[in-house]
């Protein structure tokens, strides 16, 4: 199969819906110019400049103007390239894309996806740098995806643009120029479904995003230095999130570990380990771990960047942690 | 559409409004005292001829944003009145199901995008709305009612600028009440013409006698016809005062006494009367016959409400998302 | 002792620090006239409108005017009536005042306390009910203040006031009104030093707000329809937090029950829980349970409200499933 | 303060701001093309004269509001050039101690409260900045820059309300550099004239050449001076052109080489020379004799960053709070 990289594979997941949909509109800051991450190359020229809209710099007018256009007959994806923007954003997030459905007793559906792009890559500083997936995932009314390799990508894309819900779309930063094997076809993947992203007995590695490419990396290690065979549970979407799979794994195995980038104090991390606990009471042979970001906004300088954020090796000595008796 | 002012039937419409407004909210400040309402309630009194010259301009296939005080929005824009007096009662048979309440009326099969609680979030509501207007390419108008106090919100700001960029086509209806709850507009606004805040992103303006609602009916008339015809967004202040407290239950300290009352002398109710039967299109006894007639409706919307039952406990998580999710 | 309401001693330890420092300033809406829940009652007439600013209806510039005073010399308290309102200015919050000291590499301190009214009040619907105390407490930088009664009201106020850091204090809108025994004198209560609320051996209830009176009434009904000895852990702030409390409790009474108003999805609630059970693997004898509102924006109909956010009875059934065998 | 510019050495002074922070930024060009630098840079190159006319106006306790492309605001300001460059570098003898980077770039010991990663947030801090000032009843100004980008975000209009309602000592200076990241400003903005937009908070509003350091120092030093007298805030626009990419590296297909290369022809640094030789202020000789001595200046602010260490790893969490805080 032919590899393309994480950004285009959501260009041709867009240009898709666009193409089977008029009413798929693209919204955004230098969208024109194909984005800040090249996410929207090519869509200007294709459909023009009443369906990819260049946003003036008013993120609560990119975000809040979804919404309208959601609920008068449009398919709104509104980018807002750095997820820290949507800190500009975040009544028409949380008080309005959110409520709507619920608040006027399901006389509309909000059908809008979000994007943006989210954690640490080379140095961007503390407010370019963050992942912030635990705010949108406690709000009920939002859906969360964060995918984790081009593939899938594509296909949680083509899905959150079809969901007639508000989706929160998370591209992490350090993999959007990563390239991956991606069906050329026009294909859904299901918001919801959780993937085995490695088959192991010793561990479960529950992760999303950037994390699962690194605990792939820190599977890898633990079978070839300690002999420990890790199973890697990505779960693609926070919200739905497929706790079946999880509680499946880590039943097989006993012993789990949770990571993500994001900082570990309040992650979304607590949601899912609270689960395991609550569910797999007494199987659990080791307690359930968390790897995160230590509790500091996202420093500039690499070391100390490099120190805060967890990779492979942070993954690794959890597990053994897990693993001492 | 377009009210004819000249049309004894036409000019009655319009009066059957601004009383159907202002007896809705009256009833609802009584049934507020007995306990009978949860939640706050903040009325229209003072303000209906804004609302109903403006609405009197509108198709139902046009939208409006509406704001913490809209009840008298969503009426002149065609709400069914059961449907909203069961919503502000909590019950199943409110236009929310009992989800709403009185902030946050809404119906969507008139173009009525939702009563807000959040102070002028339906600016950039209304400039969505005005986008998918201009992308599907239909002639509908976007209506965005807001506050005296909301004006200062960064998202008019945003709104009005897009709105402008792009000639979307939203009528912004700023209603100039003097107050945003407790606090004079002189403590907090830079301007006292508040039209002035158009003429920075290069919108047309106009300035209006919210309280007469020919007036009104007139001015919006030009304002929803430009945008309707591809001539771009309009910023209309309509001066007025409230009537009310900001909520029912409010003491008031803030303002005197003598203020208010003053105020009552320019009732657009009142007003309207005084125009109708100058004009000679009605006389005052078919004016109180509308009386008994609303009055009727009204009391029957109450007995309706009273009558329904409130939404079962176990549906309290529906409608969070359009399919199902399980365990979250 | 005298008893007095949460509001007025929110006023008192507001007043004392104004008398006590000419820099303490306060800004929101209203203000001058109370504001929305009287908790400035009396305190432009005391200091004047230099030192009471009320504020237009722009809540990114409240806050963004906050961080800027404090970083020239003041120590503003900005208050944002509902905690819906900080939505509006979540980029004044997450991205400027808690990022301010580290980012800048400690060259300045933040001392401001941004003042919120959450939780249910008898049907205020989805845009004026929630508790929102997972987002600030994710975020590094800042610290989050919760008191469950007056005379913490008073204490934890007065000592966020003091605090160089800037402090998120969550005043809950029903017990706001709520009287409680209050000393008369100036005095502080520190920030990170849970409160035992009551003692008690057979399960620990975790937690802060209006829930910590909820589990209080919980405990009561316990011991008498159950002879259970409840004990509740108040925790007053979240950030710091005193986990060493919550663990010396849990370490004795071996089960957990962890409370709030907010979502539990997604919530505060995860981090405690994921804590005690990394902390107490294998001590306990029941799984921690989670108590807080199930997902679905806060409805207006008062039963619809009942249903979704938790009250003692909800406390009560989480404990007798931990107890079950 | 105010710069003389019929005096030689005052005149010398601002062309050696001018020159140093073009030859800062044309070297972090250069060290960032070598992989030098981590992050990313936006640098300030065409745009100089703007931050040296407006702080040839300011006190070293007057603040100043910044943006993402901060150094040229910093450098007029006063900050410590070996702490900026070691900065850029992530160095811990960075003024920010390697923890902010070139987006976040401050010295508040100079009243420099910082570049800002997002757009238009010094509007509010600004704001805040100001009613500390007249608060501690001083006479303080703040200038906060910003861009014609930032111009329509929500944190512009609430701050210039504000400011203008409690006449606040704050300058708001936009830097008209006709692009927000890689669009053009007219796809985006509703007025052409920006000055409109202080019309609508009643401020005094000033337009002006950001090429010619002259002309800056000159209008601004009325606006500075009105602020500090209690006259209140004014909106500066200053029309100039981002000479380089919005980031370095950064392509630049949204624009003709040939409207770049007009645009050189007005270099502000070309300007203020010639204004110097034809004023028979200074000569070419001099000239060329400052700009090996900024050089010097610059370069070793380079080898000081390169001779500098990275923060050590243990340190990675400092500065989170004013006191520590444990197990969070
Ligand atoms: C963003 C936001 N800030 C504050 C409030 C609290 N609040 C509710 S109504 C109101 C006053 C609004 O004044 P105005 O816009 O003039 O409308 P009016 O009440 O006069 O109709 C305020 C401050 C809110 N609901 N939303
Ligand atoms: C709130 C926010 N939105 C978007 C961005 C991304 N961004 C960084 S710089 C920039 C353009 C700013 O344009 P302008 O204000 O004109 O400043 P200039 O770069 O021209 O100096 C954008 C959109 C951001 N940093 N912050
Ligand atoms: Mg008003
Ligand atoms: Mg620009």
């Amino acid at each position: 199969m032919r590899s393309i990289s994480f950004g285009q594979a959501t260009v041709e997941a867009t240009a898709a819906a666009m193409r089977e949909d008029e009413t798929v509109v693209v919204t955004g800051e230098d969208i024109g110019w194909g984005g800040n991450f090249g996410q929207f190359k090519g869509l200007l020229e294709e459909f023009g400049p009443k369906r990819v809209v260049d946003m003036p710099i008013s993120e609560a007018l990119i975000l809040g103007s979804a919404v309208g256009a959601a609920v008068t007959g449009l398919r709104p994806v509104a980018s807002l390239s750095f997820v820290e923007f949507t800190m500009g954003a975040m009544d028409e997030i949380i008080n309005q894309a959110a409520k709507f459905r619920y608040m006027f007793g399901g006389q509309v559906s909000v059908p809008m996806v979000v994007r943006a792009s989210d954690g640490v890559l080379r140095s961007s500083g503390a407010q370019h740098s963050e992942s912030f997936e635990a705010f949108f995932s406690h709000m009920p009314g939002l859906k969360v995806v964060a995918p984790s390799n081009p593939a899938d990508a594509k296909g949680l894309l083509r899905s959150a643009i079809d969901d007639d819900d508000p989706v929160i779309y998370l591209e992490n930063k350090k993999i959007t120029f990563r390239r991956g094997p991606v069906p050329e076809e026009d294909y859904r993947t299901a918001l919801g479904e959780a993937a085995i992203a490695r088959e192991g007995s010793d561990v479960s590695l529950i992760t999303y995003s950037v994390m699962t490419q690194h605990a792939l990396e820190a599977a890898q290690v633990l079978l070839e230095d300690h002999s420990i065979e890790a199973e890697v549970v990505d779960l693609r979407s926070l919200v739905p999130l497929d706790m079946e799979s999880v509680l499946r794994s880590v039943a097989k195995t006993r012993r789990a570990v949770v990571c993500h980038e994001a900082w570990t104090f309040g992650g979304f991390g607590g949601e899912i380990a609270s689960q395991i606990n609550e569910h797999l009471f007494g199987e659990l042979v080791a307690p359930v771990l968390r790897v995160g970001a230590q509790s500091a906004p996202i420093a500039f300088s690499p070391p100390l960047e490099r120190a805060l954020v967890p990779e492979a090796s942070e993954v690794v000595q959890a597990v053994l942690r897990t693993l001492k008796p | 559409m377009a009210v004819d002012f000249k049309d004894r039937e036409s000019s009655l419409e319009a009066y059957r409004q601004l009383l159907l407004i202002r007896i809705f909210e009256e009833t609802l400040e009584d049934l507020f005292g007995k306990g009978k309402i949860p939640g706050f309630v903040h009325t229209y009194i003072g303000q209906e001829a804004i609302a109903v010259g403006v609405c009197s301009n509108l198709r139902s296939d046009d939208y409006v944003t509406s704001t913490h005080r809209g009840h008298g929005h969503a009426i002149a824009k065609g709400i069914d009145l059961n449907g909203l007096m069961a919503e502000v009662f909590g019950k199943v048979t409110g236009i929310c199901k009992g989800r709403g309440g009185s902030m946050h009326v809404a119906d969507f099969s008139k173009g009525i995008l939702g009563a807000n609680g959040i102070v002028a979030a339906g600016t950039v509501i209304a400039a969505g709305a005005g986008l998918s207007i201009q992308s599907r390419e239909q002639d509908q108008v976007v209506v965005c009612f807001f506050g005296d106090g909301g004006i200062n919100k960064g998202t008019v700001h945003e709104a009005m600028n897009f709105c402008s960029v792009k000639r979307l086509p939203v009528v912004f209806v700023c209603e100039n009440n003097q107050y945003a709850q407790f606090t004079s507009r002189k403590l907090t606004t830079s301007v006292s013409d508040l039209s002035k805040r158009g003429a920075a992103y290069g919108m047309s303006t106009a300035s209006l006698d919210g309280n007469n609602v020919v007036e009104v009916a007139e001015v919006s008339k030009k304002a929803i016809d430009d945008a309707r015809n591809g001539l771009g967004p309009t910023l209309v202040v309509a001066d007025t005062y409230r009537f009310g407290g900001h909520y029912v239950g409010d003491p008031q300290a803030y303002r005197s006494e003598d203020e208010v009352s003053k105020s009552r002398t320019r009732d657009p109710l009142l007003l309207f009367e005084k125009h109708l039967e100058s004009q000679g299109l009605v006389d005052r006894d078919q004016l109180e016959l509308e009386k008994v007639a609303i009055t009727e409706l009204v009391d029957e919307a109450v007995s309706f409400a009273e009558r329904s039952d409130y939404p079962e406990v176990h549906s309290a998580t529906d409608y969070v998302f359009t399919d199902r999710i399980e365990g979250s």
